[in-house]
């Protein structure tokens, strides 16, 4: 198996470039393979056919396939199998096909995998990234645009990590394989193939940091995964009108960054959160009951939220209606008592 | 305990009726079904294709979002919509289109989801037909509760529930073949082994003798079918279907066939699997044996071919009309059928999405 | 079948009287079987033995093996068969032995329970109630705690229930049964043998509908499930402090029950959400969320959570540190901001 | 598909080697296992016995929280630890106990959960011993992973997975086996039919012929055993362990042996099962009629008899006296293990706890 450790890297990429979200994906999942022995990548059709999303493309022609492979069909099986293997000293990264078909396994998820390691006393860690394209905007249909994250980020134990552009993509992957701890790995669907600036050189801000990836002084913006886009885009909309918006990204959902996001909403006074999973008990919800309780004192309104809609997921011809769109956060931010302020 | 273990097991070889050459085949347990049946499978096979390449088309078109073919599994298809009774209940999956218009269903409506319009655009009760399934092997456990309400009434209902190959691995079908025997419910399980789950190989799904095999470990009495043998299906899938309607509890059949297009048209199948791999299926096509034999037996003539030809024709001009017409799903809909009563909540985001609407449209 | 009508209903308590919790499930389960031979009762345990809590104590005896019944132990398979059998006519009522078994069931109730309405625009009801005994409180062991309600809640298209005495039971469940919508009925199984008074005879409010349970003046407390009675508790302290709070038992999740919450806090200007999930992106985090977003100009202080810790649930001799107190309650509430009212 | 279908299925009949009175069962497929590991057995036994006594003597005196007692199971529990090699893992549900211990975990370790001091009170990797699983069958494919690594690097450890007849109505069970059986993993599913899930007997909760014939489904050799039965336990799973160390993939056994006491302390047995059947199970008793055989050969002798009755009454002492102590399990572990590091949430809410605690103890 060790002989494994010797083969030449067939990245596809050179160190810093113009590249897709899919492609970081595969250059943090190769690097990681190459680098450490005990890193399997396994799952529904991850192996000859590279994904669905072609995230684990080559993987197993070039590192066997003992250490990238297809496995049954079964969710819970898949997960149920990396927890063991994590138990024996491997350190599994699975693919969930599509975010709702992750829910097989949630009882491993939520029961093994979240819980082991508090429930030996550290003794037996979970060392395993499950990672799931997530989230809508591709015309999906049923069961294969659902935002998941807050069933998640509701569950101690686990991290649950979404990065918004293709450089964070590749550091937080890099990092969650590199984590004892278990990460739930949410890629946003709809960026898999936007092509960004990527830097392979200086790492980004660890696991549990947010980034303000806009200055602006008028209200904050807080988005993860595939809102920070649409955050930006209301931004320099909002700009163009003479209103400057800060935009955070928060990376890690758990853990959560207090203080940068705290930080930017008191020095704005003003916050809104957009996230596409339904609003109601939601990552949206923690983050506005979050910085209401933290941030009382310094609001001149109520922190807002624009999230999907508390309904199933659309069908693909009237999903634009259910996602969170430019006019509408534009909307919730008129909406924040301007002339109290 | 019911059934001695011997009695559980699949025929070491599928039963067959027609090779692939189009002769008839002997066969112990299954006779031939008769001429009108056969016939009427033909014309529901030459549908059912023309289904399948037109819904194709209109993909490629950009009429449609998504179409899972099952070009090269028309004979399961059809001969799972033909042996159900009035009473019965088919659940299908997202690959079992042409069962579910052969067995009736407004074709306009089954292709709302494929289009992106709705998320199922018929309506189950009126046609006995669940919805089609995305959520692997899930609604095995539909059918298995469908069947026992209709037995709790004392209705001889059967449900016949259809899932892939892959979909065997999953927990709920093996919970679904369970709950069947322990509750002895008519269902008649119907495996499509089409050698693929997407691009994972049998080989890699299961390490059985064959998938009919796990019949034995509930107590459910399995068959194996050549599935690109419409009268073998035929034959098999309807003795299943009396045993089950009979009180003789559950059953499973695996037939055997082959998905000759990619998995969907997102997928591309030339890279898990070789064109030789699928010219040898092409030699098995259901439709061509089935034709030879009816032929060659004087069943079917010209008249009745050129029957077929035209209504398969106008179901294709009927799906290109309708598909081809700009449709504007109401976003209303999207807030009328979470709950019974739309609550407070949604009534507000629903004013919001209006008031939106509105000022876009201005 | 329609013989089992003619039954004379063996109900074990008369009409208005003090009951457990358990008992008054248990009547409303026989009432509405009585009521309607399409009601069935099936899961883990609830023949025979008539379940682990007794709530389906003697119902196969009285209604037959057809009407209530054990399944076979997989829940997956228990939500699966109550689809297929509430598409073909019945009214199943389900019991999961405790909340954190039914997560194997999770993809039946998100992907199906709670969407076939929607999918299927109406054609298909789902008038099925999930019971699942759930919380902490009583020395249970790992998996034998947990308060899942965060999960459902976030789901659409369920309806999310959850008592707080006996007579709520009893109606709640009568409602939960009739309804034409999905319930997840959420049981606090520290509250199932404390005895209520309780009157069978005038409904209690719909659902969709909270109660105000204790008049107050200073600040309101929301609390739901087995909160509710902490709250009442810490109000009653409060009280002999010279501290008037009000307490809202929330009842119904969702629908949650944005008026009579908000009018409340309205009120008194300040709140304390109280639950025992853990907080992060859970009901108390939507609460506080809600509360600060709709009634924000009338807060004199942050809306704070008194909810369980981000951990998993403790072993029984550590839970006390873990669940809402008394006076975890009145140390949040002395915080809010008194000073500036 | 390497296994012919007939090949895999389980004898008609449980194998036994020696009968409910003590004497010796010809076999043809397994021999009787040598002396001293027959003794070794026994004397386990002995001692397993007294800390299922124990145990539940401890509940009913409030020094444990709950205990799922493994009376009348203890030939499993015996022979699945004892077949294992040093680097053999253990994959035990909450009512295998004496497995663990037996496999040599510190008892006092192992109550740790049931008096809810803490979830697992043992290293898992310092005896290759799994958590006592709770939720049923999710264990099983726990064990196919550790097996798996282990052949991915070369070693040659063999997982023994336990689960109960009720288990083996989950869908994890499923998928499970199958996982196992497609990856060839070197894993021993042994079942423990005790006949009943809590209240629920085998008949509700399968048809099959046996839960053995399951394995066919898989493609996994199945077996069914006398598990009341010491000598069969020890010789039919030493054989599928060996047979998984050669390569020769999963195996699944069913023992079937029978529940003496109620499902835990909280449950009442009587409410389900009759008096007479738990008396005619008692004829069955592994230890007595383990005793008769190692008795009348001369196996085992009024020496050894008391060195095993003294080992189990030091057990019993050492569980008496470190559970009659008071414990005050510690909490700021409830903030320690939750992942590696704390984050900031949790440091400020074991702020707040400690802060709690501080003002209590004023
Ligand atoms: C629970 C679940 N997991 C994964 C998927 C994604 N998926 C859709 S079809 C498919 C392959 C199914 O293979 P098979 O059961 O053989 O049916 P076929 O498509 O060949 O007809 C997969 C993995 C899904 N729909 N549901
Ligand atoms: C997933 C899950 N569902 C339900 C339970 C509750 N429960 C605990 S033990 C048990 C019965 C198990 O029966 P069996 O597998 O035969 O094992 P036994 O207790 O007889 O050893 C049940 C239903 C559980 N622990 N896990
Ligand atoms: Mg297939
Ligand atoms: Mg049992």
């Amino acid at each position: 198996m060790t002989a494994l450790l010797d083969r030449t890297i067939n990245s596809e990429v050179p160190a810093t470039s113009k590249i897709t979200m899919a492609q970081a994906l595969n250059r943090a999942l190769r690097e990681s393979m190459a680098d450490d022995p005990s890193v399997l990548v396994f799952g529904e059709d991850v192996g000859t056919l590279g994904g669905v999303f072609r995230v684990t493309d080559g993987l197993t022609r070039d590192f066997g396939e003992n250490r990238c492979f297809d496995t049954p069909l079964a969710e819970a099986g898949i997960i149920g199998f990396a927890v063991g293997l994590a138990m024996n000293g491997m350190r599994p990264v699975v693919e969930m096909q599509f975010d709702a078909f992750a829910y097989p396994a949630f009882e491993q998820i939520v029961s093994h995998v979240a819980k082991m390691h508090n429930r030996t006393r550290g003794a037996v860690k979970m060392p395993i990234v499950i990672r799931i394209p997530y989230g809508g905007g591709i015309g999906g249909v049923e069961h294969h645009c659902d935002s998941s994250e807050a069933y998640y980020a509701h569950t101690p134990g686990l991290t649950v990590l979404a990065p918004a552009n293709a450089e964070d993509a590749y550091w937080m992957l890099r990092e969650a394989i590199a984590s004892d701890d278990p990460v739930v790995f949410l890629e946003p669907k709809k960026l898999y193939w936007a092509k960004d600036d990527a830097d392979f050189s200086t790492p980004r801000p660890g696991i549990g940091r947010a980034a303000v990836v806009r200055d602006g002084t008028d209200a904050t913006l807080i988005a993860y995964g595939p809102s920070v886009v649409v955050a930006l885009e209301a931004a320099e909309v909002a700009a163009s009108e003479g209103r400057s918006l800060q935009v955070i990204d928060l990376r890690s959902i758990t853990p959560f960054d207090d203080e940068t996001v705290c930080a930017a909403v008191r020095s704005t006074g003003r916050a809104v959160v957009i996230a596409e999973a339904p609003g109601f008990a939601s990552v949206a919800s923690e983050i506005v009951a979050r910085v209401s309780e933290r941030c009382f004192n310094s609001l001149y309104a109520p922190v807002r939220r624009v999230a999907g809609l508390d309904i199933p997921y659309p069908p693909p011809r009237l999903e634009r209606h259910y996602l969170p769109s430019v006019d509408r956060i534009l909307d919730t931010v008129d909406d924040l008592q301007w002339e109290d302020a | 305990m019911a059934h001695s273990p011997e009695s559980l097991l699949p025929t070491a070889e599928p039963i067959s009726l027609i090779d692939q050459d189009g002769a008839a085949v002997e066969n112990s347990d299954y006779s031939m079904p008769d001429d009108s049946t056969l016939l009427a499978g033909y014309g529901a096979l030459v549908v059912g294709r023309r289904i399948n390449d037109q819904a194709y088309a209109l993909v490629r078109q950009g009429r449609l979002a998504v179409y899972p073919s099952s070009h090269g599994q028309e004979a399961c298809q059809v001969a799972a919509a033909l042996a159900l009774g009035a009473n019965d209940w088919l659940f299908p999956t997202y690959r079992d289109t042409v069962a579910v218009i052969t067995r009736g269903v407004d074709p306009i409506g089954v292709m709302e989801s494929f289009r992106g319009d709705w998320h199922c655009g018929y309506d189950p009760k009126q046609y006995k037909v669940a919805t089609q399934s995305t959520p692997l092997a899930t609604q095995l456990l539909h059918a298995v509760g469908v069947a026992h309400a209709a037995t709790l009434r004392g209705e001889d209902t059967v449900a016949v529930a259809l899932c892939g190959d892959g979909a065997t691995s999953e927990g709920d079908f093996h919970e679904a073949l369970n709950f069947a025997a322990v509750f002895k419910a008519p269902v008649v399980f119907l495996i499509q082994n089409n050698e693929y789950a997407i691009s994972v190989p049998l080989a890699k799904q299961s390490a059985a003798p064959s998938l009919a095999h796990k019949g034995v470990g509930y107590g459910i009495p399995s068959h194996r079918v050549d599935g690109n043998d419409i009268a073998a299906m035929l034959a098999v899938v309807g003795e299943a279907i009396a045993q089950a309607r009979a009180g003789g509890g559950p059953q499973l059949i695996e037939a055997h066939t082959y998905r000759m297009q990619a998995h969907t048209n997102a997928d591309d199948a030339t890279r898990y699997r070789t064109a030789d791999e699928v010219a040898q299926w092409q030699e098995r096509d259901p439709l061509s044996r089935a034709k030879t034999y009816l032929t060659d037996q004087g069943i079917l003539d010209e008249r009745s071919a050129a029957g077929f030809t035209a209504q398969a024709d106008q179901i294709a001009a009927e799906l290109r009309t309708a598909l081809g017409a700009e449709s504007s799903p109401d976003p209303d809909q999207l807030f009328k059928y979470v709950y019974e009563k739309p609550t407070s909540a949604l009534i507000e985001q629903q004013a919001m999405l209006s008031d939106e609407i509105e000022r876009e449209s201005v």
